[in-house]
């Protein structure tokens, strides 16, 4: 089924290559993919947004109007997109920058202190990574728990050291259960 | 092969690479970047070579002396630094030097903005520069086809020594999707050596002039062969996509990333019972004049042109074939502005319905 | 001593990334502007180039130049205009190399107007390629492995090309990596545009700046990186001073 | 006396580095933007020598005597 | 005031001095040399300047930089020369500032020949850069009309804050001929003070911004303004010579040089009964669509496109507006060679027997 | 001594006018790549500018370019046939005004092909405007008072302004206007082909040369004038020389 | 009555200047008149060449195909443009240049040594002014004898002296009469 | 012995200026494109200098040795 996933946040947050790891696990595990980034003027600062849609069929349009899954990394994103999302649809929201956001009728929300978790791992960078786990275990039907850990330990296999911290920071973000 | 992730602008230029291109000349500019980016550590890997210009202009002139001398060689670039092209673009055409330039397209005009649009398309088609030449212009809608129009380029380039174009738009051009790349070619530049400067060992000298200047009577029949050619290229060159259309009483027609809202819109509409087709030309020029004219226009209740452009500008193409047999209506957006696939298809639906009220 | 913030910069953040010293460069342009009585009269033309982002932090008339041809904008706002202070203010790839045309030819016709020259090694806008003014061996987009003379040439030296022609009045290059660099940088823009309202002439003035994001340093690193490397290379000093005794 | 429009700071800590007197430091608190702003300690000791001021990319920092 | 004999190049030099034009960059290129050269010593004169610039490129963006302070400003070129400013011509639409650039075309694509043609129509009235952005053109057939469109051309460009287009062949361009020429005006900055960055004495300060970047919802929006724009031009601006068509079979269409031979043609062929007219659009854009809707087509035997230019390039326009309501034949030279007023007469009797013959 | 026309002219008269020294450093070129042994492997990158007439004049493979743009198309010429002895060969206008930012972008990054610079001080072809080398006072098309250096600058010395980069391996500039200067002249051509071909690197030759039609004089006045005039401003010399006692 | 005149030989003889003289003396004169110079891409060599054509009606078309009047001033115009002249018209030759021109039927021939006569008045520039002398007393009814020498004397009355020769040339053309 | 093509002359007189021995003179007939070119005067007095070829622009002038 196609799936619409949008990932918001400002630049540097790692916005861009959560897309990317996200459509290179769904084309892995034989399903097809689109990673649609936006970009603006300005290297640092403002929004930075991408959209992954998945799909086991061909994909017609990746100018999808609606996505099924937000997963927001800051406050400014949050509100901006929100909107977007399909009614039923999940938010997953770094709970570190946007504070713990409330409930809305008929969405499911995901709060996660990504930022939190991965500097107690020592990295502030991967979390992005930790959102992604959030993800996988969102009930959110956009990418499996093994298909994601076999893409992230190909990716990372040839930096030696960093497949660790990412894919610690995805089981964190697996394994994360809001209290 | 596997199928293989990519970005719009590393699908064209790994497809250029395996078509046999060995020269790339280009200046940065955004939405493009990750072509000059990518050809400038895959060239020489293959023996080719990559130089960044100090401008566009010196860049298509620098492909102007490669592909004089044989060699496959691309630039690309987006508005303002395609318009700096255009002279060199003329010039390649005027003393008959194939070679492939891409627009990676933005709004516009003037700086305009850097998000993806489509108001390029009467540069592409009617004037890349003065003199009035033509190119075949290619508008893939998928990365796949960005690759497979791609590796072909050259070949209906040095088929007619003349530049082929590819215009797509910074959207395609920056998104990923799967492609599956061709196999490696071998440069040849025997192939061209009819006319090219190269000359391979055992040739003692051949004494080749390529010149852009000619006086007026040989321009003529030069300018006589160009319309020939493009004579030619409308019988047998146009490449379209034909969506839906044999039963449909409305017609959408657009190119590069709007057809593929566009075609989502169809279905859609399909679904909900609304006699609607798809006319996407891939070759943007030739146009598709016989997906036109083989229509029952005692059927066909309208046109919808679908672009990223404001004004439309494919609009006089298609009116020119539709020759007043049926409305053409339009949905357009611009400005770095792009289509959501659930405007494309409201919008759609409400044309047909007010003209279908309308009785029309 | 006090310091205050120049009118001529509007109250709220620069479009430019943290450390980035366009936003120092623009801020001295504005002190100077402002010291030289200029504040009302000026005309700032920007190019392509992160500089651009000025179009909306600049508080004064300013213009939009194509990328490359701020000189020649400025020619002919300057030729029409004559009461006006004109300046542009370029990066390295749109002085440097679309541009080298277009400084020559103004330098050289001794345009009356101001050119200041932001030198941060690399196209900033467009993310990080290499610039006529990368150092050698510097990575970038485009030179992954480094820039090699033996392909890219050598980083070119704007202040030592323009010093070769006749017209130009005042030629400098400063650094903005210490507090001294900019407060002789200023000195030198006040200079400037004291001469263009004064006894006129084309005036040049480079300033070695960072790209923090491009070169993917901390701000505080590109200080050092600065020091170590841009500024042994570009050699800060004054290149042509005509009006040494009777403009200061 | 040191103001500084923590809403214009973007945290490159440019001041912090070229205070003569180390007064300067960089905050935990984020501004508006995001980025962390410097604050000053004893501020009774600043020589209002301005390098702070003058090497800050923002003109976030301004100077004034006394009672401005 | 008296009539003048001057070639082509001088009448509109002089009429655009007339017309308060003060700042003149251009550089040499032939066939429009006479243009800067007359400037040259004229502009000072008349207190104006005139800067031979380093390039095409940097002419068209001093006239960019004159123009944004309000001075009625000019270039001009030839074919290359022309494309080399399609950037800066682009930034004026984009900038929304007004200027005037004349090409005195020649033969092409690349260097081409120096002689003169009609191949840059498309090039004027479809893309004179990237982005999507049009022109008023203007092309004069006699150099009384070219001094009279030119003393006119900043009007419309500031009206509408967008750059006039004057296309105008060599042969105008060097021919002499009488004109009479309009009184002097005096520059008025102010008349544009709305907008353009001059400032008179007792302003004491603007704040005004000339951006040609924008967000991508504004740069929508301008899209749209030009659109707008556009379709006021067609309402309002069309200028048309429409002559004996009333009951014409046969039309010719043709601009510029080649309309006078048309004429001619049409004027002997009257004499010998022959029902032909001509349609010469004055303004290429807008075209003058209402001269071909008015036609009463069940008369209509056919059109002539008859250009200096090969492949024809008017065609495409004239076949949006005839609408496949009658044929439309051709008769066009190019390269540098001009028409001879006999060997269009006898062409047009040929088509309209053979057309005849057959029936049509 | 003996003296042969090189075949490397056709058999007909040039296309230039008479006492045209284009024809002049034409023939020095094809000597010097007939004594370089290059006569079969050269190819010639004409410009748009008189030089353009050597299309029909050369004897050999030549190719045409854009106007200005020569050096960025024997860039993409050499660097994909980098066997063959390329060389531009292109006038004051085409050089030094609309091509000066190709020319200083192949120099810098040190292209491997030669650049002859005829330098006529005027543009021959389009009918006599200035050139950016037309002196001071010299009277053209668009400067009929003579040109005046604090409206059209000065005249510019492009051996002094490429001297200045660090790529170039060979800069020199000589007179026509004499048997020596002609002599002189081809061995600095030869030189330069031959550091081509071998050690390699730009090498950059300055032909000082006359334009009888547009200056308005009979050819053997243009000798005197060049005398007086021309060379007295550019000097002729040798700038740089790399490979000084290596390549004669 | 429409008038059409091609004038043409090598550049430098003054063919673009005598077209233009005798299209002011036309203007001059109440008429209408077009000048329609070719140009090509050298300086010096090849054909010079221009038309002139005059009319007391509106000049609809300045493309004739046929001239009335040819004035050639060397052997390459005189060979390439006699059959560009209407039957019935006249061909002025300079005949210091092409040696005496034969008949031919039809058309009225005058050979005119014009270099000779020029050179003989102090400077061989001025055979084109003795060529249009010529012309007036051709018949041809292009321009009228007063009517040209008004023009001439007004345009060089300016540069002291030349006026004479120019004067001399046109009445040395004016009187020659072949022998 | 010196050759002059005179079909390839413009006669700019190039030659003539810069015989060392004044050998050289324009002459009185015109070639195919109309032009006078030069003669020579006493050839036996030429010393093959070569200042002629040299200097001549349209390469109209060889020199070479007896019987060649
Ligand atoms: C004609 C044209 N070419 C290219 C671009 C793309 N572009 C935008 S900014 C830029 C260069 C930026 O580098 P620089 O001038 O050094 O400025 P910086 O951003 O580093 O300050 C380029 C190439 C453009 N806008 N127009
Ligand atoms: C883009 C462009 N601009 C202008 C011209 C017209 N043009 C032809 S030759 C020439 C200049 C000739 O001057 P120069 O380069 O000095 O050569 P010269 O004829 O003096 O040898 C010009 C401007 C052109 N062909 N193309
Ligand atoms: S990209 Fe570089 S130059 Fe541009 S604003 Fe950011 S740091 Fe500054
Ligand atoms: S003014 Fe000087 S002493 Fe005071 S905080 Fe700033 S840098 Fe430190
Ligand atoms: S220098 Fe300015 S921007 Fe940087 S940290 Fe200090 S106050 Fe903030
Ligand atoms: S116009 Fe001048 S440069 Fe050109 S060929 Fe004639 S004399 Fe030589
Ligand atoms: S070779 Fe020398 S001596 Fe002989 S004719 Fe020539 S210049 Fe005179
Ligand atoms: S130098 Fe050559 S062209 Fe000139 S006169 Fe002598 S032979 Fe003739
Ligand atoms: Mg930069
Ligand atoms: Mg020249």
């Amino acid at each position: 089924m196609k799936k619409t996933l949008v990932i918001s946040g400002s630049g540097g947050q790692g916005v861009m290559s959560a897309g990317i790891i996200i459509a290179e696990a769904a084309v892995d595990s034989g399903r097809n993919a689109v990673y649609l980034p936006e970009y603006g003027p300005q290297q640092r600062g403002g929004t930075a947004k991408c959209t992954v849609i998945t799909d086991e069929e061909e994909i017609v349009s990746p100018l999808a109007s609606k996505c099924d899954v937000l997963i927001a990394l800051n406050s400014q994103s949050y509100s901006k997109f929100k909107k977007a999302v399909k009614p039923g649809g999940t938010l997953i929201v770094n709970s570190s920058m946007t504070g713990q956001t409330e409930n809305i009728d008929g969405f499911k929300i995901i709060n996660v202190p990504a930022d939190d978790i991965s500097s107690s791992l020592g990295n502030i960078k991967v979390s992005n990574i930790v959102m992604i786990g959030a993800l996988l275990s969102s009930g959110a039907d956009i990418i499996g728990k093994e298909e994601m850990t076999k893409t992230l330990v190909q990716k990372f296999s040839s930096k030696s050291g960093s497949a660790d911290i990412n894919l610690e920071a995805l089981n964190a973000g697996i394994n994360y259960r809001e209290k | 092969m596997a199928k293989e992730l990519v970005n719009g602008c590393i699908a064209i230029a790994e497809s250029a690479v395996r078509a046999g291109c060995r020269f790339f000349a280009g200046y940065p500019i955004t939405p493009q970047n990750h072509i000059p980016e990518y050809f400038s550590h895959r060239l020489p890997e293959v023996g080719g070579v990559f130089v960044q210009g100090e401008s566009e202009v010196a860049s298509i002139n620098m492909v102007y002396g490669a592909a004089a001398g044989g060699t496959r060689a691309m630039t690309s670039s987006s508005g303002p630094g395609i318009s700096l092209k255009a002279e060199g673009i003329s010039y390649l055409a005027g003393t008959q030097i194939p070679a492939v330039i891409v627009n990676i397209s933005r709004g516009g005009p003037g700086l305009g903005s850097i998000q993806p649009a489509q108001q390029d398309y009467l540069q592409a088609t009617k004037a890349l520069g003065h003199g009035g030449f033509k190119t075949i212009v290619f508008a893939p809608a998928t990365l796949q086809e960005a690759v497979d129009l791609t590796y072909s380029a050259w070949d209906y380039a040095e088929r007619d020594r003349n530049p082929v174009f590819i215009l797509m738009d910074g959207c395609l051009g920056n998104m990923m999707e799967t492609v599956k790349f061709p196999e490696m070619k071998e440069p040849d530049r025997n192939s061209t050596s009819k006319w090219n400067l190269y000359r391979a060992k055992d040739v003692k000298r051949s004494d080749r002039v390529l010149s852009p200047y000619f006086p007026d009577a040989i321009l003529e029949m030069q300018n006589k062969s160009r319309n020939a050619m493009m004579k030619r290229w409308a019988e047998n060159d146009v490449k379209v996509e034909e969506f839906m259309i044999d039963d449909a009483e409305f017609i959408a027609v657009a190119y590069g990333i709007a057809a593929r809202s566009a075609k989502e819109a169809v279905i859609c509409l399909r679904k909900e019972g609304y006699k609607i087709g798809l006319i996407r030309p891939i070759t943007l020029n030739p146009f598709p004049s016989k997906s036109f004219n083989k229509l029952d226009y005692s059927k066909v209740k309208g046109f919808i042109d679908t672009e990223l452009a404001i004004p439309a500008q494919m609009r006089i193409d298609i009116q020119a074939e539709v020759l007043g047999r049926a409305p053409i209506y339009e949905y357009c957006r611009s400005g770095g502005i792009l289509f959501d696939d659930e405007a494309v298809y409201s919008n759609y639906k409400k044309i047909i319905t007010e003209a279908s009220g309308n009785g029309i | 001593m006090e310091y205050k913030r120049p009118d001529t910069l509007k109250k709220t953040p620069s479009g430019f990334c943290p450390g980035c010293m366009h936003s120092l460069a623009t801020k001295l342009i504005a002190e100077a502007v402002e010291e030289a009585g200029q504040k009302e009269n000026s005309v700032h033309i920007v190019p392509v180039g992160c500089a651009t982002l000025n179009l909306v932090y600049w508080q004064g008339d300013i213009l939009g130049a194509a990328h490359g041809r701020a000189p020649a904008v400025a020619t002919g706002f300057k030729r029409t205009n004559p009461d006006r202070l004109v300046f542009t203010y370029q990066g390295d790839g749109d002085l440097a190399a679309i541009g080298l045309a277009e400084i020559i030819g103004a330098a050289n016709r001794g345009e009356n107007f101001t050119v200041v020259f932001f030198n941060n090694q690399t196209y900033g806008m467009t993310g990080g390629q290499m610039a006529p003014t990368t150092l050698i061996g510097q990575k970038t987009t485009t030179t992954i492995y480094g820039r090699d003379p033996a392909k890219e040439g050598y980083p070119m030296k704007m202040c030592e090309l323009l010093s070769t022609l006749e017209a130009p009045v005042f030629i400098a290059r400063y650094a903005l990596n210490t507090p001294k660099g900019c407060t002789d940088a200023k000195k030198g823009l006040k200079k400037a545009f004291d001469i263009q309202m004064g006894k006129g002439g084309f005036c040049f003035i480079e300033l070695l700046g960072n790209c923090p994001t491009n070169w993917h340093l901390t701000p505080l690193e590109t200080l050092d990186y600065m020091e170590n490397n841009t500024v042994k290379y570009f050699k800060p000093g004054i290149f042509r001073d005509k009006y040494k005794d009777e403009v200061k | 006396m040191v103001f500084i429009d923590s809403n214009l700071c973007k945290g490159c800590m440019f001041c912090v580095k070229f205070c003569p007197k180390k007064l300067l430091e960089q905050g935990s608190d984020r501004n508006k933007s995001g980025y962390y702003y410097p604050f000053i300690n004893n501020p009774e000791k600043c020589v209002s020598c301005c390098q702070c001021a003058v090497i800050c990319p923002e003109g976030a920092i301004e100077i004034l005597k006394e009672g401005k």
